[in-house]
């Protein structure tokens, strides 16, 4: 059990895609305009990512090693085209706001790079446990950062969930702050950057004091003189 | 500002058509020469105790021709040059030899080195002295005499000069320059020389000239030392070569050996290259005297001029046996031996380790600072890219760009930013308003990465030879499976019909020849034997010798030129 | 439906071919990642990593049989090359193989020797000189400092000094650095 | 230690940085006159500002507080914004632009030496981007304006939005004339009609024509203190007026004279003060050259075709990022080497 464990921490944390390995950052910067577009983008990815593991592992002996990635891509193109049919079926809007980045999946690099490392070098319920939990943490990461600047940009959250679940959900959308002039700055890409970075640098701050901890309370000395 | 500067400099320059050149940055700090040349150049009574160093000079260390005990005269020949980059040591006066042993060395490293030291006699006898006709000789051996002299370059960079009046076919000596800019702040001790024994200098000039064969010769002096450019002028007009005097602009470090040819000349010495392959030679004023001194009353170099300046009470040039104590030389121009002097100038010299180390060739000028004098930088603060440094770069590299990668120790970087080519002056320092040490890291960087060049040199050998190595053995291998082999197959022969007995003759004889070989080499080993081991190591370390030699040859030339500036 | 599947079939022919032919005509003979490897290691041949000699270990580390923190004279500046090379994390040195030391030459003491050759045999780079029955020495300029012919000397007349500094290897030190910290900073520290 | 050279003829960071702000002082007097002492309310808000989050970071991140508080060059940045912002700026927005520019463009990157963007222009372009209404809404100049709002009535109206009772907001602002000339253009009127307008002086605009050449004069003052060099604000000055020039020439009755482009906007307040920060900037003369007559062209082409009524913010930025491009393609010849 533990190795289930260690791959959900990975996922989760250690190996986060999104602030550690910093792949597929193109979707993450762009469509986490919102807490809600970021979390259905998230979750799109990690059914991708999932779906990914689990059909490429099975058959993993049976690829030669030189026309891999050529394969893995077809698969992952296929089960992206089959998601996007999905969305565009039952949640229209969603699909309109999303557009280009639901079919973007496909190079969306974490999810290759899933595919290489982990599913092809494991069995399949690991995999698909390992997709599943690595599309979690960039879900994550997504989702924090479209709350962090919707927040900020539009004083909001959950503005747009009536995309997903229908106009009756409007009443859920969250006004934080009322009257808010709006920081439209947070919306534009730069405020996709600027937040990227404070996770980013949160999280680092966080293994710093851990590992700082663990070092019993012995403060790291600067570099205050080298040699 | 130095922009500025030098425009209006270029602009006068070119309106009064001196017909000098001139190059980018330098700088204008405080002379400080006033202090010390009020005074002519004064005596030193000889030391009763002298410490020589071995290493003196740019190159191999000179080997030694005396012994502890021993009994040696004034001018004695104490340590022969070994080899042709190297020059040889004399006593500065007669005594007994005391000890041969590790003693402090005036190096910014701080570290001892193997010097003899020598407790005089007090009686200052000379060893006979022969007055050389060098017409009457060969050139090759007036040079020779020159190294057996120890005649080395007097600027500070005491790179042996014998090498540098060599003639070479491929690089005829064109213009011959004689470097009396003395650009550094405080020393004066070329200007006292040029002032007070200007025909002395024409002489040694003189015989430089006859072996350089050079068409033209021109003594570049700072246009802040008028009496000494009227003094040589003086002195050249009754020379019988045609000797010119150029008064070139005061800007630091116009002394420096290749500001001074582009100043002169107008050409630039390509990097990483000689001034000779310009067709220039330049040569302190200070070691042309020597030339003379050698040449016309056979008096090896066995002192130089000093400058003691700084919180002295006389401040001046004084003319100190090499070997003297700095201790003792401070004391005796009135000033306290303090740990902080500093030797050489403001600009480039550095702190001595003690002052218990001794006057060596390198030595022009010891400064006793006040505490008001240099004081500690205040911190530095991060750099801000002002560009000052790159303006006052005479070599116009981009200070700011070396910092950072020395700083980060991006070494690659660093050197293809050109770090070679800086010359360790000092005026991005000067001008920084940061306060950052760029030199410092700029030092630290070049000798980083000539450890790391060595370092991968010794690494390529290890592995060629590794790689020999591994061959051989494999070879051996091959030759003992072979030997079985045909031993097996001998003893098949044996019951081979009779037809094959022929062969089996033929390979009988070889393998008793075989053996027989086996018998001669010694048998200690399976290996090949040490002996043929030892003639290819033998081999190789020759060559590895003779290239070493050949970029140290390269490597401290260039370094000489760059030092030449104090 | 079938046009998809056609196109599909077409489009892997097609690129199949385009595969295949690159397979054969990019292809790499021999490894030039080791000689790169090979090139950061300070070829001191002294086994330590646990290979004999720095090839083998160089290809070990290509093939990703080895670490790349097992090279003591390398020091962390050859495990940071190697990291930079390789794209891999840097680790620290393993001192299971070794701890770095100040680089050193073997001396040996000619009063001693008995003239064995054991160490011309152990020596990787053929840097001792001498005959059976004659006294043996280092050519101290190629030797790497390995330490392989300690061992074998049956008499223990071998021993590795260290390279001192002189004014001729001397190098200069790396500023000492300009940001000088508050007392408040330096008293966390000390604390 | 061995730390030659012993000797330094520098002047401090300090020193410059001090001397920066006092060629600032003409342009501030000039604003004084022409928008009311509103200003001074806005330069020592952001003042404050710099200094509070500058400590604040320099803290945060470990680093002697007072040894770079004391160099000035936070003051600095927060001039230059303060200068850049509308006269009557809210409170907040002032500080939050300061705060943008200390922290994101100038802490976060490593502080003094280390910012790869102009830190003011940063927080200007940040504010602009997100307040674009509030960014552009200028007060018209004392001699121009309805209504006269004196120093207290412009501290009130800074720190808490309201005017005086009676007065509309329309009654204290007026367009800028880069900002009228780009409606009135998409409006399709004439140039020489769209000139008539008061709001237009001889050379730039009226009052701000004033205090372009304060900044002119603060700018010559720097040349003359061998703060900054010639070389980016003649090439910058230069690309502008050159680009102005031929527009004109080619089409007068579309594209404004050279001498509304150079007086007018921030440019000489660009030219002498903003593209002259050396850590943002290029360090090779020839890249000088190449950095500002870049920003006079986008800038002028941001002005004519651009979405903002001034360019001169995000022409910076954008060849801040390629200043590390200009210098390795402009290392100038190094002693002994072939070109």
């Amino acid at each position: 059990m533990s190795a289930y464990k260690e791959i959900a921490g990975n996922g989760l944390w250690k190996q986060n895609p999104g602030v550690v390995q910093l792949l597929g950052l193109c979707p993450t910067l762009a469509v986490t305009t919102t807490l809600v577009n970021g979390l259905s983008l998230g979750l799109a990815t990690a059914l991708v990512m999932a779906a990914s593991n689990g059909a490429v592992s099975p058959v993993r002996r049976y690829i030669p090693d030189e026309i891999r990635v050529p394969v893995f891509i077809l698969v992952i193109a296929a089960l992206v085209t089959v998601i996007d049919l999905l969305i565009n079926a039952f949640a229209l809007p969603l699909h309109q706001v999303l557009g280009i980045f639901i079919p973007l999946i496909v190079v969306n690099c974490i999810v290759l790079a899933r595919v290489e490392s982990f599913a092809a070098k494991n069995e399949p319920v690991p995999s698909v446990f390992d997709g599943f939990m690595m599309g979690i943490g960039l879900t994550l990461v997504l989702s924090l950062l479209g709350g962090m600047r919707e927040l900020v940009g539009k004083g909001t959250l959950f503005s747009g969930i009536d995309l997903v679940f229908g106009p009756n959900a409007a009443q859920f959308i969250v006004t934080v702050i009322p009257d808010y002039h709006g920081f439209l700055l947070a919306i534009l890409p730069p405020g996709a950057f600027i937040g990227l970075a404070l996770l980013i640098a949160g999280r680092n701050w966080v293994e710093q004091r851990k590992a700082a901890a663990a070092r019993s309370g012995n403060l790291p000395l600067s570099p205050v003189t080298s040699h | 500002m130095n922009a500025i500067v030098n425009l209006s400099e270029l602009i006068k320059r070119k309106l009064g058509k001196t017909g000098l050149s001139s190059f980018n940055g330098g700088v204008h700090p405080p002379q400080h020469k006033l202090e010390s040349t009020t005074s002519p150049i004064r005596p030193v009574p000889p030391p009763a105790r002298l410490v020589l160093p071995l290493r003196q000079h740019v190159g191999n260390v000179s080997k030694l021709q005396v012994a502890t005990g021993d009994h040696v005269l004034k001018g004695q020949l104490l340590a022969r040059a070994d080899g042709q980059v190297s020059a040889a040591v004399h006593a500065p006066t007669s005594g007994t030899i005391a000890a041969i042993d590790n003693q402090l060395i005036p190096h910014p490293s701080g570290l001892p080195d193997i010097s003899i030291t020598l407790e005089a006699d007090g009686r200052d006898e000379w060893i006979a002295r022969q007055p050389l006709d060098y017409k009457a000789m060969s050139k090759q051996e007036l040079l020779d005499s020159l190294r057996e002299a120890g005649v080395v370059g007097l600027g500070g960079a005491t790179f042996p000069s014998h090498i540098k009046l060599r003639e070479d076919a491929r690089h005829p000596v064109r213009t011959l320059i004689i470097n009396g800019a003395e650009c550094e702040p405080y020393i004066s001790c070329d200007d006292m020389l040029m002032r007070e024994r200007a025909a002395e200098i024409v002489r040694g000039i003189e015989i430089m000239r006859y072996l350089l064969d050079a068409g033209r010769c021109v003594i570049g002096i700072e246009d802040n030392k008028p009496q000494a450019a009227a003094a040589m002028r003086a002195a050249a007009a009754d020379s019988e070569v045609a000797i010119d005097v150029a008064e070139v602009p005061t800007i630091y470090p116009g002394g420096g050996a290749k500001q001074l040819i582009k100043v002169i000349t107008g050409l630039e010495v390509p990097s990483g290259r000689l001034p000779s392959e310009i067709g220039v030679q330049c040569f302190n004023v200070a070691t042309a005297y020597s030339v003379h001194r050698l040449v016309h009353h056979g008096e090896p170099v066995i002192s130089r001029i000093v400058t003691v300046t700084g919180h002295v009470g006389h401040a001046g040039n004084y003319e100190v046996p090499l070997g003297m104590s700095i201790r003792e030389l401070v004391e005796l121009a009135g000033g306290k031996a303090i740990p902080e002097l500093i030797m050489g100038g403001p600009m480039m010299g550095f702190n001595l380790p003690s002052a218990d180390v001794p006057v060596v060739k390198a030595t022009n000028c010891i400064i006793v600072p006040d505490s008001a004098m240099f004081p500690e930088p205040p911190p530095a603060l991060p750099c801000i890219r002002c560009t000052r440094c790159a303006d006052a770069c005479p070599a116009n590299l981009q200070p700011q760009e070396l910092y950072w990668f020395s700083k980060s120790q991006n070494l690659d970087k660093a050197r293809e930013y050109k770090i070679f080519d800086c010359i360790e002056c000092g005026c991005c320092t000067y001008v920084c308003p940061s306060n950052i040490p760029l030199v410092q890291y700029y030092r630290f960087a070049k000798s980083e990465i000539i450890a790391q060049d060595r370092a991968r040199e010794a690494a390529d050998i290890a592995r060629e030879r590794n790689e020999f190595r591994l061959k051989r053995i494999e070879r051996e291998k091959q030759e003992r499976a072979q030997k079985h082999a045909q031993k097996a197959a001998g003893a098949k022969t044996e019951a081979a019909p009779a037809d094959d007995a022929k062969k089996a003759a033929i390979a009988a004889a070889i393998e008793r020849a075989k053996a027989q070989k086996a018998e001669m080499t010694p048998k200690n080993t399976e290996a090949v034997s040490p002996v043929v081991a030892a003639e290819i190591a033998e081999i190789e370390t020759r060559r590895a010798e003779v290239q070493a030699a050949s970029t140290t040859e390269a490597r401290t030339e260039e370094k000489q030129s760059t030092e030449e500036a104090k | 439906m079938l046009t998809a599947l056609y196109v599909m079939l077409g489009l892997a022919l097609l690129l199949g071919v385009v595969l295949g032919y690159s397979a054969l005509k990019f292809k790499v003979e021999g490894d030039p990642l080791v000689a790169r490897i090979d090139a950061i290691l300070p070829q001191t041949q002294c086994g330590q990593c646990g290979y004999p000699g720095c090839k083998p270990y160089a290809m070990a580390i290509a093939k990703g049989e080895a670490d790349i923190n097992q090279c003591p004279p390398g020091g962390d500046a050859g495990v940071h090359a190697l990291a930079d090379l390789l794209g891999v994390e840097y680790k620290p040195l393993n001192a299971e193989h070794g701890l770095p030391k100040p680089k050193s030459v073997a001396v040996i003491d000619e009063n001693v020797c008995i003239g064995c050759t054991l160490c011309i045999q152990a020596c990787p780079v053929d840097a001792i000189l001498g005959a059976a029955k004659h006294m043996h020495t280092v050519i101290a300029s190629e030797c790497t400092g390995c330490e392989l012919c300690v061992a074998p000397c049956p008499v223990d007349c071998i021993t590795m000094e260290p390279i001192a500094e002189s004014p001729a290897n001397w190098k200069w030190r790396y500023p000492v650095f300009e940001i000088k910290p508050e007392p408040a900073v330096t008293r966390k520290i000390a604390e | 230690m061995n730390r030659s050279p012993y000797i330094s003829e520098a002047p401090s960071v300090t020193s410059i940085m001090l001397k920066v702000m006092l060629a600032l002082v003409p342009a501030i007097a000039a604003y004084v006159w022409v928008y009311g002492g509103g200003i001074l309310v806005t330069l020592a808000l952001a003042s404050l500002t710099a200094i509070v989050t500058e400590a604040l970071m320099l803290k945060l991140r470990d680093r002697p507080v007072r040894l770079f508080i004391t160099d000035g060059s936070a003051l600095v940045t927060a001039w230059l914004l303060a200068l850049a912002l509308p006269p009557l700026a809210p409170w907040w927005l002032i500080v939050l632009g300061t705060a943008i520019a200390i922290v994101v463009a100038k802490q976060i990157y490593g502080g003094l030496g280390n910012n790869p963007f102009n830190p003011a222009m940063v927080g200007y372009a940040a504010l602009l981007i997100s307040f674009p209404a509030l960014m552009t809404t200028w007060p018209a100049p004392l001699a121009l304006a309805e209504f006269e709002l004196g120093f207290v009535d412009q501290m009130l109206f800074i720190f808490s939005g309201n005017l005086p009772a009676g007065v509309a907001l329309d009654a204290v602002t007026s367009a800028t004339p880069l900002d009228y000339l780009k409606t009135q253009l998409t409006l399709n009127h004439s140039l020489q009609e769209i000139t008539q307008s008061p709001i237009f002086g001889t050379l730039g605009a009226t009052g701000g024509e004033l205090v372009a050449a304060a900044y002119l004069l603060g700018g010559l003052y720097l040349i003359q203190q061998r703060i900054i060099t010639w070389h980016l604000p003649v090439a910058f000055l230069a690309a502008i007026a050159i680009m102005a020039g031929l527009f004109y020439l080619a089409d007068a009755g579309r594209f404004a004279d050279p001498a509304l482009h150079l007086f007018g906007g921030a440019t000489m307040l660009c030219a002498f003060f903003i593209i002259t920060d050396p850590v943002s900037g290029p360090t090779t003369p020839r890249g000088k050259l190449i950095f500002a007559a870049g920003i006079g062209i986008m800038t002028y082409v941001i002005r004519v075709y651009g979405g903002y009524p001034d360019g001169v913010a995000f022409a910076v930025i954008f060849f801040n990022i390629c200043v590390p491009l200009i210098d390795a393609y402009t290392q100038p010849r190094v002693f002994g080497h072939d070109k």
